[in-house]
């Protein structure tokens, strides 16, 4: 059975290899292809599953040995899978969400003439994944994780004649280097720490080692989750990662790739435990990100943008749970799983929306879509109610144990996070809320798109729509199902452990307080968009609106502190190589041209001159064969 | 006589005619300077020659003489085929190649 | 005795010869026959350096299949050559190289000018004769056991290099294209010359301190055994001062920061073959003798300066990575990364680790496949349009998508990506610095950022966005171009995903040279468990 | 030495002069030569005209082709080893030095000769094939006399039994074992090269000034050589070199007159410096280089080509021989000196080269960074040190030879067109010659492979063996910047576009064809196989005294 573990992973690869080899032989059917071999890796993935289920909890975890990928002399790193409850639950997440998003892709992409392609990224996108998860060392990780970043670039510009998309595909790998550059750090130290960078024996051996050294592990891979899941510092790239084609952004900008930061950080548990700085560290970032995703949701009025601004918020939740240590381990896989039904949903539903509107994104411009995409309509409402926490959907039972967590956490730590994420939810209520209001409520505004062609909101066809509806089931009942005796932790606990906290508060108060902010936030968001008409042009705004708008001036941020400066310094130093260094050789050239020409004078062509040389020549001759006797 | 004082007559001659050399522009005259030379070292030759009391360096004093002739035919013929080109014999004026 | 070593070496030697001496003529048919036969040659050479790569057993001796022909006795010297794990990689990469380089350039070197102007009659032959006497320098000094049969090769191999340089342009420079080239040409050629001179002196203190010891021998191993069992000992004053020089012609050819300003204008100038040469394949043979010469040779002089050294490649990798981000120049834009990936190899020679050194010597192989794929696509590209410049592209990829994606795929194996076999070396590179000097490798590690920020800004600037004007015209590959680039791109994957035969095959003569400096690797701070440390073979 | 009582001695026995003892077999090769060079003047006399100049070539293919047989058998019988031995009552030594060296001069000459008679490249005049010498040196350039002469294609056919004269000269001078004979064949290789560099047929007039520079400083030099001479002799009472070293160090009996003597060093060390001047001279060391470009550049291109290499192996073997042989003991007095002498020869000739425009003036100003390179071969003062000195320059004499060969074929309608900047594009109209005047200038350059390196590897070896690493740094540094103008003409021929009225390139006769031909399988022979030429450099490396 363990011999399928590698198939998970080869039969999306071979997808992307058939296809982008294949040429246009395969543009009538490819997409199918793609779609299959996703498929296939999803039943393997449940079939994996089952006979998982079919061992005892601590017979779960198996490795897949390969073959041995760099061998040298101290150093070993292998082609090794592992699968364990935590990588089988993202592998499921991947593989199951995925599968959807080719469906969906299917009628979504059906005009594009390089559809094929688009399949082939996104087959590439599943396996590279499929690596990230199932690898047993770091640096195997460490190739799905750059992986997942390359198709993450590929398919954000995948409409790479669209000069923002070719800008945001190359902003989202570099800004994802500057991360990679602490998990390559990361993994040198434990190299240099321990030996080896496979799990099992760096978290066996992880006590050994001094706080310190296992602090800086920590703080590199937070570094490197920072990067791949757009958390403060390196948040700037998602929303820009939102030119990619919606399905793109609703499974890798929503449901997998961004959650791999996550992942990072709890299969790593066993380094952040002994590191209490570090997972200090780690809360603060998913503590500050779960704000600031949510102040840039607000003041968004592209509908994609608004939910990149969400995701990012939600994935500083789960940032923040896994950063409370094993209290919220197992808190923030289930978050991120259902959140990555619901996001996913929501993100197609509003493919579905651009779909009917002539691609608009301006929510501005949309109004009154419920009745004519009854579908997308329900299904995305579905993951709003789930999103903001409605109580009985999966956010609302996921969202409402990282509140508890966090609170759990203790001390004045514990109040601060837990405020932080009840006042987090009141804002995830109220954008959310404006989303869903400005999109399907309200009278139309609809405009004409460039060449002039008013809308004609329709339906989406089947191929998307089920996949829309599937989810939608996800985003209602995964909570419970997980909840349901507390199935999902004892599931995971084997890989993350858990222990309970020592909350201050009761788990039913923090529901209720969770509840109202909620409330709170849904009718301020009504009061504002749903009781007053909507400017089609948006109002200038506060300062905070403002700033919001720019994404908190990140980018404005990192143009001055960082682009300008850099490029700077790159025009100083092509200046200095050509000028400086380059004329230090010229100049040396041309000083000993100077020298050649000014001694070429003394050869004046008169022959008395050259004699007067021959006889100074012999006067010093004579005179220094005299001197050397007398030294 | 001390015989050192033939060798300072020598050395004076050597002196003046490399003086000669270095000063007069007539490729002759030059040319003279240079026999005042080879002829000062004849001096110093017959002087070490009795110094030593071998005959060596009379020998010499023989065969410079000889030498001396020969390079008068040749450079004559080379300066006086060059005064018939020019109608100069001087050597400032033979400065086509420089630098 | 065998002689596959010198086989090896001869046939392209022979090939350039006869290359040369095929019929002059431009008509279609001369010049097919001529570059006929030098692609026949190469791929000869290339069967034989599988020989040498099949022969040669990776547990065995460091030098295996050696030979050893008397030459000059005079001064000690034999043409003797043995192949060790090292140098077979570098001999497989030339030989892998070569004849692509000359299909990627089959048409350079066609006559530019019309008919009845003075362009030579032999303009083919000598294109592509140079392009094997390189080779077969090449190849001699990746195998040369000899010291002064290394340093002759090292330095000859100028002269053809230099003329193709200065004779074979890519017809994209501006009006002044010639004046640059033959610029570009003299640079090279001086900076090499000024360094190969300064070898030379040290070349000769070798000898002479060896003499003075009774060691009066160019032979490599003889004098390696002789330092290492203690019967030559040099003065570590001398010691330094030759490592000084052998270093300097190295750090010229290799090129290590501040002695690199040639290669830009040598990449820049020639054709997008002969670049490839250049910077995968000659310049190869400086880090190369690092390795094997200054650490075995002068082992306790190599251990005092490679702080130093160290500092300067650091500094190489990110300035020439900072410099290429502000290139306007397609293919100095190549140079410059070229630049800051020198730095790398050097980080890793001079790190003493076996990690830095496998490393290392797995960098120039991959560096050599991954900036070939990156520096051939981008000279198809640009003899199409027909321009150097950034600024004269955009949107290539709508009018040659594949031109576009394989061009993508040279710019994602040089900025390392991991599954490319760039990201082994790199990565091999890091830890090992990491291991001994890790501020040093901090820094180094920040070097992937800004590599990421070279590649991909270039291919956002010529790919992406709206096609052009100059650019509609812009066909796909043909097949001649696919079958250039596509075994570069299956090497390149190949190796980044299975780099086991090449690291099997170079880690013996790594541990080998860390023997000959006394080094070992450093210990980790705390195992991992024995049972786990146990498995590694 | 002829000692007064030896004649004394002979006048009381009888009226018979007991004759000396001369080895006639082993100065054969001057013999022949010498031979060959009056056969020449008497064919000038009294063979018509139109007979000459194949009668010329013939005896002097002849006499040359006879002398060099004649050397390779004495190296055979051995006499450049173990009998090695002074001739001619001690003033001329036959030994291993002596022999390789004559051999090289015999070679080189040789070559020289094939390119006097090279008669394609001059338009026919009348019907008249031409060579590169006046048609009548006496006549005055462009007079009514030398329109005459040329219209009847007169040639000096006097440069043949010239050259002969001079060879021969060149063959006595490394043989001389004694400051008189020394003297006497520096001035006989002298005055016939004085003349010779006055034979242009075009551009006379820089012809003859070339020819009065010549021979002003030359004689100059000669006088300083001639005063070293007599003060040595007052110094150490003898003209033998090798009884010299005795006095000098001070084994040999002490006579009343050298007590006095001998008490004044300055005497020894101001004649040493002098005489070095009067050979430095010839070999074109700094400072005594001045005349080198101006006379290489007016001689006849040929005759530039002879003078370059055999007189400086020539000249340099005097010099090996002088201070080897008579001034060993007081090495620490002129070594130096001539260090200084060598680091200024090779960084003021490279330097100097570097802004020349015209070919000859650079080979001129190349030669003399040669000079610098081959002095630091002979500080090493050690029989590796001669060996290598040997080697390169048997590896110099013909790179120059076949350099200036070159040099004669690319022409333009006023003569040689030596302008650099005429030599653009060449490469390009004439690949083939181009490709061999660039094998020259990477042989000069020392790049490996060629003979040019393997003799400079051999010259800077020896100096470090001999403890003058500073100079082989000095000697590398300056190869590099010399590098830079081989290199510039190498881009000029190659890389730059050729002039539409640019020179043409003449086809040669065989007989330059010969010679160039020769020069490159040297070059390529030494550079690639040198073994068999150390060897027997290293086998000739011992001086005879």
């Amino acid at each position: 059975m363990n011999s399928l573990i590698p198939l998970l992973v080869a039969a999306p690869l071979a997808g992307a290899a058939l296809l982008l080899l294949g040429g246009r032989a395969l543009d009538r059917l490819g997409h199918w292809i793609a779609t299959a071999l996703a498929a296939l890796s999803f039943a393997l993935g449940l079939a994996l599953f089952a006979d998982m289920l079919g061992r005892d909890a601590e017979h779960r975890a198996v490795t897949e040995q390969l073959y041995s990928w760099i061998p040298v002399d101290g150093f070993r790193a292998d082609v090794a899978f592992q699968l364990d409850q935590l990588s089988i639950t993202f592998v499921l997440l991947i593989t199951g969400v995925g599968t959807l998003i080719h469906l969906y892709s299917v009628g979504y992409m059906a005009h594009d003439e390089r559809r094929r392609r688009f399949f082939a990224y996104l087959n590439l996108f599943l396996a590279a994944m499929l690596v990230l998860v199932l690898a047993d060392n770091y640096l195997l990780l460490y190739v799905g994780w750059e992986g997942v970043g390359l198709a993450s670039f590929l398919l954000i510009g995948f409409w790479q004649h669209k000069p923002s998309a070719a800008t945001a595909a190359k902003k989202a790998f570099v800004v994802n280097r500057v991360g990679d550059m602490g998990l390559s750090i990361a993994i040198m130290l434990m190299f240099v720490e321990f030996g080896s960078f496979a799990f099992q024996p760096v978290f066996a051996t992880a006590g050994d080692a001094s706080e310190g050294k296992l602090t800086a592990i920590g703080l590199m891979l937070l570094l490197a989750a920072c990067g791949k899941s757009a958390q403060v510092p390196l948040q700037s790239w998602l929303g820009d990662a939102m030119e990619g084609p919606t399905p793109v952004s609703a499974l890798i900008h929503a449901a997998t790739m961004v959650t791999a930061g996550v992942y990072l950080i709890v299969r790593s548990g066993a380094i952040f435990n002994l590191a209490p700085d570090a997972q200090t560290a780690v809360v603060v970032v998913g503590a500050v990100t779960l704000l600031f995703g949510a102040v840039v949701g607000c003041a968004k009025d592209d509908i994609k943008k608004a939910l990149a601004g969400s995701t990012m918020s939600q994935i500083g939740y789960m940032i923040m749970a896994a950063g409370l240590g094993p209290i919220g381990y197992a808190f923030a896989i289930m978050h991120l799983v259902t959140h990555g039904f619901f996001k996913a949903g929501m993100f197609l539903g509003a493919g579905s929306v651009m779909h009917g509107m002539n691609d608009e994104v301006n929510m501005r411009h949309y109004g009154g879509l419920r009745t004519y995409m009854p579908v997308t309509f329900a299904t995305f409402g579905l993951g709003y109610l789930a999103i903001i926490g409605f109580p009985g959907l999966s956010g609302f039972f996921s969202k409402d144990k990282i509140i508890e967590a966090a609170f759990a956490k203790g001390g004045t730590e514990g109040w601060i996070l837990g405020l932080c994420a009840l006042l987090g939810a009141a804002i995830t209520a109220f954008y959310m809320t404006r989303v869903m209001v400005l999109t399907f409520f309200g009278e139309k505004r609809w405009q004409p798109d460039a060449d002039g062609n008013e809308p004609h909101p329709h339906e989406s066809p089947k191929s998307m729509t089920v996949p829309m509806v599937v989810l939608a089931f996800g985003s209602v009942f995964a909570g419970g199902l997980f909840i349901y005796g507390n199935s999902f932790l004892h599931w995971l606990e084997p890989v993350t452990g858990h222990a309970e906290g020592d909350s201050p508060l009761s788990a039913w108060t923090v529901t209720g307080l969770a509840t109202v902010c909620m409330l709170a936030g849904a009718a301020l968001a009504w009061q504002m968009y749903g009781r007053n008409p909507v400017p089609v042009k948006a109002p200038v705004g506060s300062l905070l609106t403002r700033a919001a708008r720019r994404d908190l001036l990140q980018d404005d941020f990192n143009h001055a502190v960082l682009v300008r400066p850099g490029s700077a310094l790159a025009a100083t130093l092509v200046w200095f190589d050509s000028r400086g260094l380059d004329g230090l050789v010229n100049g040396l050239a041309a000083a000993i041209g100077g020298i050649s020409g000014r001694l070429r004078r003394i050869q004046t062509g008169y022959v008395r001159t050259y004699a007067l040389s021959m006889f100074g020549g012999t006067l010093v001759l004579v005179a220094s064969t005299l001197l050397m006797r007398s030294v | 006589m001390n015989p050192a004082n033939y060798l300072y007559l020598a050395a004076l001659l050597f002196t003046i005619g490399a003086s000669g050399v270095l000063l007069r522009r007539n490729a002759i005259v030059l040319f003279m300077c240079v026999e005042l030379m080879l002829n000062a070292s004849n001096l110093a030759l017959v002087t070490f020659s009795r110094m030593h009391g071998n005959l060596d360096g009379q020998i010499l004093a023989f065969f410079t003489m000889v030498v001396a002739a020969a390079e008068v035919v040749v450079g004559l013929a080379i300066i006086v085929s060059i005064f018939r080109t020019r109608h100069s014999a001087s050597v400032d004026d033979s400065n086509l190649m420089k630098l | 005795m065998s002689y596959l070593l010198s086989a090896t070496c001869a046939v392209p030697a022979a090939g350039a010869v006869l290359t040369a001496a095929l019929p002059a003529g431009t008509s279609e048919a001369r010049r097919r026959t001529t570059k006929t036969v030098a692609l026949a040659v190469s791929v000869l050479t290339l069967g034989l350096a599988a020989a040498i790569a099949v022969a040669f057993e990776p547990g065995g001796a460091r030098y295996q299949l050696t030979e050893s022909h008397s030459w000059i006795r005079s001064f000690g010297i034999s043409f003797s050559l043995g192949a060790d794990g090292i140098g077979t990689a570098l001999v497989l990469l030339t030989a892998v190289l070569v004849p692509l380089v000359m299909l990627a350039g089959w048409h350079d070197a066609d006559p530019a000018a019309p008919e009845g102007s003075f362009e030579s009659k032999r303009r083919t032959q000598a294109f592509f004769a140079l392009i094997l006497a390189v080779e077969a320098m090449v190849l001699v000094s990746f195998l040369a056991t000899d010291v002064f049969v290394f340093y002759v090769f090292f330095e000859a191999m100028l002269i053809p290099m230099y003329f193709l340089i200065g004779g074979f342009g890519d017809r994209a420079g501006g009006p002044d294209a010639d004046r640059q080239r033959s610029y570009a040409a003299v640079k090279f050629l001086l900076y090499n010359l000024l360094g190969g001179l300064v070898m030379l002196a040290a070349v000769i203190g070798l000898y002479v301190v060896a003499g003075d010891q009774g060691q009066a021998t160019f032979s490599l191993t003889a004098l390696t055994d002789a330092i290492s069992s203690g019967k030559l000992v040099i003065d570590p004053n001398a010691q330094r001062a030759l490592f000084l020089g052998f270093f300097f012609a190295f750090a010229v050819k290799a090129p290590m920061w501040p002695l690199h300003t040639w290669l830009p204008n040598a990449m820049g100038e020639s054709t997008a073959g002969t670049a490839v040469l250049i910077t995968a394949v000659v310049d190869k043979v400086g880090t190369f003798a690092m390795l094997r010469f200054c650490l075995g040779l002068f082992p306790d002089a190599s251990k005092t300066f490679a702080p130093v050294i160290m500092v300067l490649a650091l500094i190489g990798i990110v300035y020439g990575a900072l410099v290429a981000i502000g290139q306007k120049d397609i293919k100095r834009l190549v140079a410059y990364a070229s630049i800051s990936h020198f730095g790398f190899i050097i980080l890793g020679v001079f790190a003493m680790t076996s990690q830095g050194q496998s490393g290392a010597t797995l960098y120039m192989v991959n560096h050599g496949i991954s900036t070939a794929a990156w520096m051939l696509v981008a000279g198809f590209l640009i003899s199409r349009r027909g321009s150097r410049l950034i600024a004269d592209y955009g949107g290539v990829q709508k009018v040659a998508p594949v031109l576009a994606g394989t061009f993508l795929i040279g710019g994602l194996a040089t900025l390392s990506l991991p599954g490319m076999a760039p990201f082994v070396s790199e990565f091999l590179v890091l830890v090992g610095t990491f291991s001994r000097y890790p501020a040093i490798g901090i820094v180094a590690t920040f070097g992937i950022v800004l590599a990421a920020l070279y590649a991909l800004l270039l291919y956002q600037r010529t790919m992406t966005g709206p096609v052009k004007a100059g650019v509609e015209g812009v066909r796909d590959l043909k097949v001649r171009e696919l079958a250039v680039v596509a075994p570069l791109v299956a090497l390149t994957l190949l190796l980044g995903v299975y780099p086991k035969p090449l690291t099997d095959l170079v880690n013996p003569a790594v541990n080998d040279t860390l023997s000959q400096v006394h080094r070992t690797d450093p210990a980790p701070a705390h195992p991992v468990a024995a049972t786990n440390g146990g498995e590694q073979k | 030495m002829i000692p007064v009582h030896a004649l004394a001695a002979a006048n009381g026995s009888g009226p018979s002069i007991p004759a000396p003892h001369i080895e006639y077999g082993q100065l054969s090769p001057m013999l022949v030569v010498f031979g060959a060079a009056l056969l020449g003047v008497l064919v000038e006399a009294f063979l018509p005209r139109r007979l000459r100049a194949t009668a010329q070539l013939g005896v002097s293919l002849l006499g040359l082709g006879g002398a060099f047989a004649a050397v390779v058998v004495l190296a055979a019988q051995g006499h450049g080893t173990t009998r090695a031995g002074l001739l001619a009552m001690g003033a001329v030594a036959i030994d291993g030095p002596a022999l390789f060296l004559q051999g090289v001069i015999l070679l080189t000459a040789v070559l020289a000769v094939l390119t006097y008679a090279e008669g394609r490249l001059e338009p026919r005049i009348n019907g008249h094939r031409v060579d590169a010498f006046a048609a009548q040196a006496a006549a005055v350039p462009g007079g009514e006399q030398e329109r005459d002469a040329t219209r009847e294609g007169l040639r000096t056919t006097e440069i043949y039994p010239l050259t002969l004269f001079a060879v021969g000269g060149m063959l006595l001078f490394p043989a001389a074992n004694d400051l008189l004979t020394m003297f006497v064949a520096l001035e006989v290789l002298s005055l016939p090269l004085y003349l010779m560099c006055a034979l242009a047929r075009r551009r006379r007039l820089i012809s003859q000034e070339a020819a009065v520079k010549y021979f002003l400083l030359g004689a100059f030099a000669s006088a300083f050589f001639l005063f070293g001479t007599a003060l040595v002799y007052g110094y150490a009472g003898s003209l033998q070199l090798g009884e010299i070293a005795d006095v000098v160090s001070g084994v040999s009996q002490v006579t009343p007159a050298l007590a006095v003597t001998t008490q004044n060093d300055a005497l020894l060390l101001i004649g040493l410096a002098m005489l070095a001047v009067g050979l430095l001279f010839k070999v074109g060391a700094v400072p005594f280089h001045s005349w080198t470009p101006d006379v290489y550049q007016g001689a006849p291109t040929p005759v530039t080509g002879f003078m370059a290499a055999a007189t400086k192996t020539a000249a340099f073997g005097a010099l090996l021989r002088l201070f080897y042989v008579a001034f060993p003991g007081i090495r620490w007095d002129w070594r130096p000196v001539m260090w200084g002498v060598a680091i200024l020869t090779m960084v003021v000739g490279a330097v100097l080269a570097i802004t020349q425009q015209d070919v000859k003036r650079l080979l001129a100003y190349s030669s003399v960074a040669h000079a610098g390179f081959i002095l630091t071969g002979l500080i090493a003062t050690d029989r590796r040190g001669v060996a290598a000195v040997l080697f390169y320059l048997l590896a110099y004499s013909f790179v120059t030879l076949g350099a200036f060969a070159v040099v004669t074929l690319v022409r333009d309608s006023k003569g040689e067109a030596t302008h650099l900047s005429n030599w653009a594009g060449l490469g390009r109209r004439s690949p083939l010659l181009a490709a061999v005047f660039a094998l020259f200038l990477l042989a000069f350059a020392g790049i490996p492979l060629t003979s040019g390196f393997t003799g400079k590897f051999a010259v800077f070896q020896a100096a470090a063996e001999g403890g003058a690493t500073p100079l082989v740094i000095v000697g590398v540094l300056s190869s590099a910047v010399a590098a830079f103008f081989y290199i510039r003409v190498i881009v000029l021929m190659f890389f730059s576009d050729p002039q539409p009225s640019g020179p043409a390139v003449a086809v040669p006769s065989p007989l330059t064809a010969t010679a160039i031909g020769v020069g490159v399988l040297v070059t390529l022979g030494l550079g690639l196989l040198p073994q068999y030429f150390l060897d027997l450099a290293s086998k000739a490396a011992l001086f005879t005294r």
